[in-house]
């Protein structure tokens, strides 16, 4: 499989990156259709955070290939990676706590990347309507003119997520978009995420299995930098090796 | 604290009230104020600290906004007032006024140390366009170029400092050892006429002052600019999170090495005033001392307000006359209380006080809700500060958590 | 309470037109300042009072440049204080206002504007380092100030508003190399300084003046200010084994080659290679430590343990004031003489005026100057006697060498630049 | 240039230059090892160093004079007193300066490299106001002075050797200290994870403390042995200052070994130039060549490679 077949979004082959000869992630592939949500599990120290950074350039990969429609993103920087259509959203809620909730998604509103763009940026009604439109769907209507240091966890949470929403990426990339929500919290970003994940390709990482249940196409599971097992949810959690290394622990 | 010094709201105009008020009252103070009761010697020693404000109104955006800590910026002074003396100095070294040289019509420092043509790169500076244009330009260049090689490889927080301190060591040293080009450690002294109108009288100290105070409120315009703007947003941004700016599509070093490239501007700015206001410049402003020294000028008047800069190095220089006058022995340890105590106690400077006991109070309880409760800990564990973060790449003035 | 003061300088000068006080000569002068109304001897509007003249103190109290000034501060209080103690200048006290240049040049240009017009002061006595005088030099000619300089300098000026009591670099440094081609055969030289102007230039002086003997520079090197590691350059001198190390170090630097020196295993008391200076003071072998650099040797034209009677009044003057730990180096002494040349320009002139006290100052002599007789040359700078003395390991010079004549300022040496 | 001299004068010098080369890799290593104790182990940067090591070197001044005047017959060897004490004076004045100042500022770091530059300010006049604005002479034991001849060209200055021979044993003591000591585990621990390794019950305070103490001692010591071959003033401690920094930068912050792989690098490029170049130029082209490293490789010459 390549860069040719239509179907894929992105194709990772051969991915590897050693830190001082560990192999965080080791020769791994992995391929991505359009509209997939691929969850990526795995036990503490699996690579699954290093897996994602490679692909955004965070992390510079040793070795192997990312290509995202045609393009090879290890060759670019980070920016680059987020204009060809990739958002990512870290682990820990990453959010500009000293910008008000409105002025963090108009950062994030895909215009002005440049410094001049920046400079000469204005706050267009277009601009403010897709703001307010965003809000409305991460329920932070009410928040905007609130700087986001006060918000709170879950929201700093779903902020992030309308950061990358107003990107409008094709590939979307979250690291434990739940971990340490309120059971409220959760279910509401179950919700949020099953209405934005509808019409472009996601990799989540996640632990919370019942999560992983309700959003994944396909599951992915890595051990040890390597893949170990991928399939759907029902036919991973069948797999003895996944049993091993779960259980094992 | 800093919700209030921070930009209050940018849904509101260009300057918020607080803002306006504070600028309007600097106007008063620099345009009427000061003028009317001071003597042309006093004037002409405000218009020296104002000098140093623009420097400290660049380290506002590199540094409060931006987290770019230099410890350089007397380079960028410096090399704003050396284009500056070059070309007074030549203008100064006319053929007649240096008769007794063994080759007149040369600077005479050049004379001294044997060099018997002018060199080649000062040739331009006969030109007051040029002159004008390198006074930005050179700086700003050199700015880029370290810019470029610093923030492109993601160097940051304290090794930037610590990098750009060694930069002005070295210049310092090239300056002082090449001295049959630069005056070496007397610096260009001596400097006489502009354009022939005579910058030493005190007519010309005030048109200068006032020339000063108008450039200073031009910088204070183009830096409120860059932080209204959502350039000066990102910059908050990216001290704060500069991963997430990352990702969300921008290219960070691009926007640091343009606000180090505005903030060597504005210090060159300030030290081509310096020259023309004191008459000569050395390569005393441009070693680590007197860098180090513009940054108290900021952390006093509060690193992130542009207003208190220029009230940091008006009072801190004021202090130090005053202080120096009476207690020579004293100024010291005032001056070294200063920075600790900024730091310890006041990490807002000037505008943090102005701020918290000053601005309107009523306004501040109806922009402060309660926070509402982080639930997990697990989720935000609280990091250790990573001193050593390989290439610095942590945000780099990471405030009071 | 100062001790009985040396007699008043110039007092031929003066008395010539002053034939009413022949009694004068026995005696300390008690001029009345009634004789001398203010009004005419102040057309300028200096701070002059009918008791009082105020001249200022400019020098760096703070800084890295305090532990030169220290003692040019020290000297020019003293010798105010006697000048006081014999009923002052006109019959006026002298009050000094002292301002802190705080080792920066600007803050000199400052404090220099700040002292002529805002304080109005009648004279200056003040600053050490080039880059100093070079910052105030501006601001005392626009205002018509005059500046008492004692630091011995690279020359290379001449101004109307400065008296230079201290040596261009001609004086001290011609008479120190003929002594050391003459008496210690020296053939071959390494120029070593500190990087900036004043060691430069005298190295090129003294480069010129040797390649004029026809005899052979074989290095000449710099290092930047504050530099501590002279193993490289003391390797070099190895090598080329010059007869003579001439060094022009200067600051914290001085400590660092001296130890670094005497620790490479070059002994200088064995003068293979012979060491000679020309900033090295007493006040500089404090910090080295004697024993460092004995066997070194200085060419100025003041040591502290001259043999004469002036030397010795003023020596102990200076102790009694600043403790008798205290040692004086040739710069010290030539910011004594500022104040007295002064007073001495002032009663010849018989006025407080700048123009007129420049007017009088050439020719003006002191033959109480604690280096002896001095005068004051038509260039502003003095006629001196230059001296070779030789470190001692307690920090004094022995005195080798005395030019039989005063060698004569010459601040724009024809053939040397 | 080399025409003019004989094989052996040649095969000398060049010896010669490789002592002196060693020396000042002797010289930045000691100046360098206390801050980078504070900085690879804390992320503290302390302008005041240099000030720590000149309270060393008064300490020894004061230790001199009091040998010399009470127990002159043992003044051959009070130089070791005088370095142990220099140590327990710095370190003394680091730990209290760590608690007034420094552990309220560790999530700042570019805070404190401003409040120790005002430190350091206060600290010269300090010595100003009690040590007068001269520098002092510090007396040296006589056998500590002057040369070993090995030939008639070659000589070994002592205090070279004096100074080589305490950067291996300080630098030997801080690797044991840190590598093989518990207060050594601590630290690593404190600073790969403070959270961790205050819930396993290490008093980060306390370890944060004596680092910043030990790491002042060792300037302390630093500047005691610098007496022989520099100045002591109030202002000395500033000529060490960017060569210092310089070295911790250039060696990779948390590395003991990367340190002195850079002092080793640093000293022998520019002992090198000195001998061809003017030493101001040298000394410009040492420093350009460590700041053009330093961008095309920031992290240092020595640093692992970590997972963010």
């Amino acid at each position: 499989m390549s860069i040719e077949n239509p179907r894929l979004i992105l194709s990772v082959e051969d991915l590897t990156v050693s830190f001082d000869g560990f192999k965080a992630v080791d020769g791994l592939n992995l391929y991505i259709a359009p509209n997939e949500c691929r969850v990526i599990i795995g036990p503490n120290g699996a690579g699954k955070t290093t897996v994602l950074d490679l692909i955004c350039g965070r992390t510079r990969a040793t070795s192997g290939s990312v290509e995202f429609k045609g393009m090879e993103l290890l060759k670019m920087r980070e920016d680059q990676i987020v204009h060809a259509g990739v958002g990512r959203k870290f682990q820990t809620p990453s959010v500009y706590e000293d910008l008000t909730v409105f002025e963090n998604l108009e950062i994030s509103y895909p215009r002005g990347y440049s410094v001049f763009g920046a400079l000469a940026f204005r706050r267009t009604a277009e601009v403010r309507e897709r703001i307010e439109e965003v809000a409305e769907v991460i329920f932070l209507s009410d928040h905007l003119d609130q700087k986001s240091a006060h918000l709170s966890h879950g929201q700093k949470q779903w902020l992030e997520i309308g950061m990358l929403l107003i990107q409008d990426p094709q590939l979307l990339m979250l690291d434990e978009p739940v971990a340490g929500m309120s059971v409220a919290e959760r279910v509401k970003t179950a919700e949020l995420l099953n209405r934005i994940i509808a019409d472009r390709s996601v990799i989540v990482v996640e632990h919370d299995m019942k999560f992983v249940e309700e959003i994944a196409t396909r599951v992915t599971v890595l051990h040890r930098g390597k893949l170990l097992a991928e399939g759907s949810m029902a036919h991973v959690q069948a797999d003895p090796d996944v049993i091993e290394v779960y259980l094992g622990h | 604290m800093r919700d209030t010094t921070l930009a209050a709201s940018p849904t509101r105009g260009f300057l918020t009230r607080t803002e306006l008020a504070g600028a309007a009252i600097l106007a008063i103070l620099i345009f009427l104020v000061l003028p009317a009761i001071l003597d042309p010697f006093r004037l002409n020693l405000y218009g020296k600290y104002l000098t140093y404000a623009f420097v400290a109104v660049g380290l506002v955006l590199c540094w409060g906004a931006g987290g770019i800590l230099s410890l350089g910026q007397g380079v960028f002074f410096g090399l704003g007032g050396y284009c500056m003396a070059m070309f007074l100095k030549l203008e100064a070294s006319t053929p007649e006024a240096t008769a007794i040289q063994s080759t007149p019509g040369i600077p005479d420092f050049m004379d001294w140390n044997q060099v018997t043509a002018l060199p080649w790169w000062w040739e331009p500076f006969h030109s007051l366009t040029f002159t004008l244009v390198a006074v930005v330009a050179v700086p700003v260049a050199f700015a880029f170029v370290i810019g470029m090689a610093m923030f492109r490889r993601r160097v940051g927080g304290v090794y930037f400092s610590i990098i750009t301190q060694a930069i002005a060591a070295i210049l310092t040293i090239l300056i002082i050892g090449q001295q049959g080009y630069t005056g070496g450690v007397n610096g260009i002294t001596d400097l006489r006429t502009l354009k022939g109108w005579d910058i030493r009288t005190d007519d010309a100290k005030e048109v200068l002052y006032l020339v000063n105070g108008v450039l200073l409120f031009a910088c204070l315009g183009i830096a409120q600019f860059i932080r209204r703007s959502k350039a000066g947003r990102l910059l908050i941004a990216m001290r704060d999170r500069e991963d997430r700016v990352r990702f969300s599509g921008y290219d960070v070093a691009a926007f640091k090495i343009f606000v180090f490239c505005v903030g060597a501007a504005f210090a060159a700015i300030g030290g081509a005033m310096f020259t023309l206001q004191v008459g000569f410049m050395s390569p005393s402003f441009v070693g680590i001392v007197p860098s180090i020294e513009m940054v108290i000028f900021c952390a006093v008047g509060g690193r992130h307000s542009i207003l208190g800069a220029v009230w940091g190095a008006l009072l801190v220089n004021l202090a130090k006359t005053g202080f120096s006058e009476s207690f020579p022995e004293l100024w010291q340890f005032g001056l070294g209380g200063l920075f600790i105590a900024v730091v310890l106690f006041f990490p807002e400077g000037l505008a943090g006080l102005w701020n918290r006991h000053v601005a309107p109070l009523p306004a501040r309880l109806r922009r402060r809700p309660v926070p509402p409760q982080v639930p997990s800990p697990a989720a935000a564990p609280k990091k250790p500060m990573p001193p050593a973060s390989p290439a610095g790449t942590s945000p780099a003035a990471a405030p009071a958590e | 309470m100062p001790p009985k003061p040396p007699s008043p300088p110039s007092r031929r000068s003066f008395l010539a037109g002053s034939a009413a006080l022949t009694a004068a000569l026995f005696l300390p002068k008690h001029l009345k300042a009634a004789d001398f109304p203010t009004a005419t001897v102040n057309t300028t509007g200096l701070a002059v009072t009918d008791t009082e003249v105020t001249v200022g103190i400019l020098h760096s109290v703070t800084g890295t440049m305090a532990i030169s000034e220290t003692g040019s501060v020290q000297a020019e209080k003293l010798a105010i204080a006697q000048i006081n103690a014999q009923g002052g200048v006109l019959g006026r006290q002298i009050k000094f206002i002292q301002e802190d240049g705080a080792s920066d040049w600007p803050t000199f240009a400052e404090k220099a504007r700040k002292l002529l017009v805002n304080d109005k002061v009648a004279s200056v006595m003040g600053c050490w380092t080039s880059a100093s005088r070079k910052a105030v030099l501006p601001v005392f000619e626009q205002h018509n100030g005059m500046l008492y300089y004692p630091t011995f300098y690279e020359g290379l000026e001449e101004s109307p508003n400065v008296i230079y009591t201290g040596q261009e670099a001609t004086q001290q440094i011609l008479a120190g190399l003929d002594w050391v081609t003459q008496t210690k055969g020296a053939k071959s030289f390494y120029l070593l300084g500190s990087d900036y102007i004043w060691p430069r230039t005298s190295n090129k002086i003294a480069r010129k003046h040797i390649e004029k003997l026809g005899l052979e520079v074989v290095g000449e090197e710099y290092y930047p200010l504050g530099h501590t590691q002279f193993n490289s350059v003391i390797n070099k001198i190895k090598l080329r084994k010059p007869d003579v190390i001439y060094a022009i170090v200067v600051g914290g630097s001085n400590v660092a080659f001296y130890k670094q020196l005497q620790a490479a295993g070059i002994d200088l008391t064995r003068e293979a290679p012979l060491l000679l200076t020309i900033s090295v003071t007493e006040d500089e072998i404090l910090g080295i430590g004697g024993e460092n650099i004995a066997g070194a040797y200085a060419c100025m034209k003041y040591f502290q343990s001259l043999d004469n009677a002036n030397n010795a009044a003023f020596v102990q003057a200076f102790k009694e004031m600043w403790g008798q730990d205290i040692v004086i180096g040739d710069v010290t002494q030539a910011a004594y003489l500022g104040p007295w040349l002064w007073k001495a320009a002032v009663e010849r002139a018989g006025s407080f005026d700048i123009d007129r006290i420049r007017e009088a100052s050439p020719g003006i002599e002191m033959d109480t100057a604690p280096e002896g007789y001095v005068k004051v040359h038509e260039n502003h700078h003095l006629w001196s006697k230059t001296r070779v003395g030789r470190a001692m390991p307690d920090g004094q010079y022995e005195v080798v060498f005395e030019t039989a004549e005063l060698v004569e300022p010459d601040p724009f040496p024809e053939g040397y630049q | 240039m080399f025409a003019d001299y004989s094989w052996g004068e040649l095969g000398s010098i060049f010896a010669m230059q490789g002592f002196a080369g060693l020396i000042l890799f002797s010289v930045f290593v000691l100046m360098a090892l206390g801050l980078a104790i504070i900085f690879g182990q804390m992320g503290v940067i302390n302008m005041a160093h240099g000030e720590f090591m000149i309270l060393g070197a008064y300490v020894t001044y004061l230790m001199s004079g009091l040998f010399q005047t009470w127990l002159p017959g043992l003044f051959g060897i009070y130089f070791f007193v005088a370095m142990a004490l220099a140590f327990v004076v710095a370190g003394a004045l680091g730990m209290v300066v760590e608690w007034a100042l420094i552990r309220r500022l560790y999530h700042r770091p570019l805070d404190t490299l401003l409040a120790t530059w005002g430190l350091s300010l206060i600290l010269q006049q300090t010595y100003r106001s009690v040590f007068g604005a001269r520098e002092v002479g510090v007396t040296v034991p006589s056998w500590m002075m002057g040369s070993l001849p090995l030939t008639n060209m070659i000589e070994v200055p002592i205090s070279g050797l004096f100074v080589m021979v305490l950067t291996i044993v300080i630098a030997a003591g801080v690797y044991l200290l840190l590598y093989r000591s518990q207060w050594g585990l601590q630290v690593r621990a404190v600073m790969a994870n403070r959270t961790m390794a205050e819930a396993t019950g290490i008093n980060t305070g306390r370890t944060d403390r004596l680092t910043f103490g030990i790491g002042c001692g060792v300037a302390g010591v630093a500047g005691s042995a610098f007496t022989m071959i520099g100045s002591t003033g109030p202002t000395s401690g500033q000529l060490y200052i960017v060569d210092t920094f310089l070295v911790v930068v250039f060696g990779g912050s948390a590395s003991l070994l990367g340190t002195i792989a850079s002092a080793f690098t640093i000293s022998q490029t520019q002992s090198f130039l000195e001998f061809f170049l003017s030493g101001s130029m040298a000394k410009v082209l040492t420093l350009l060549a460590v700041v053009g490293v330093l961008m095309l490789r920031p992290q240092g010459l020595f640093t692992l490679k970590l997972r963010k």
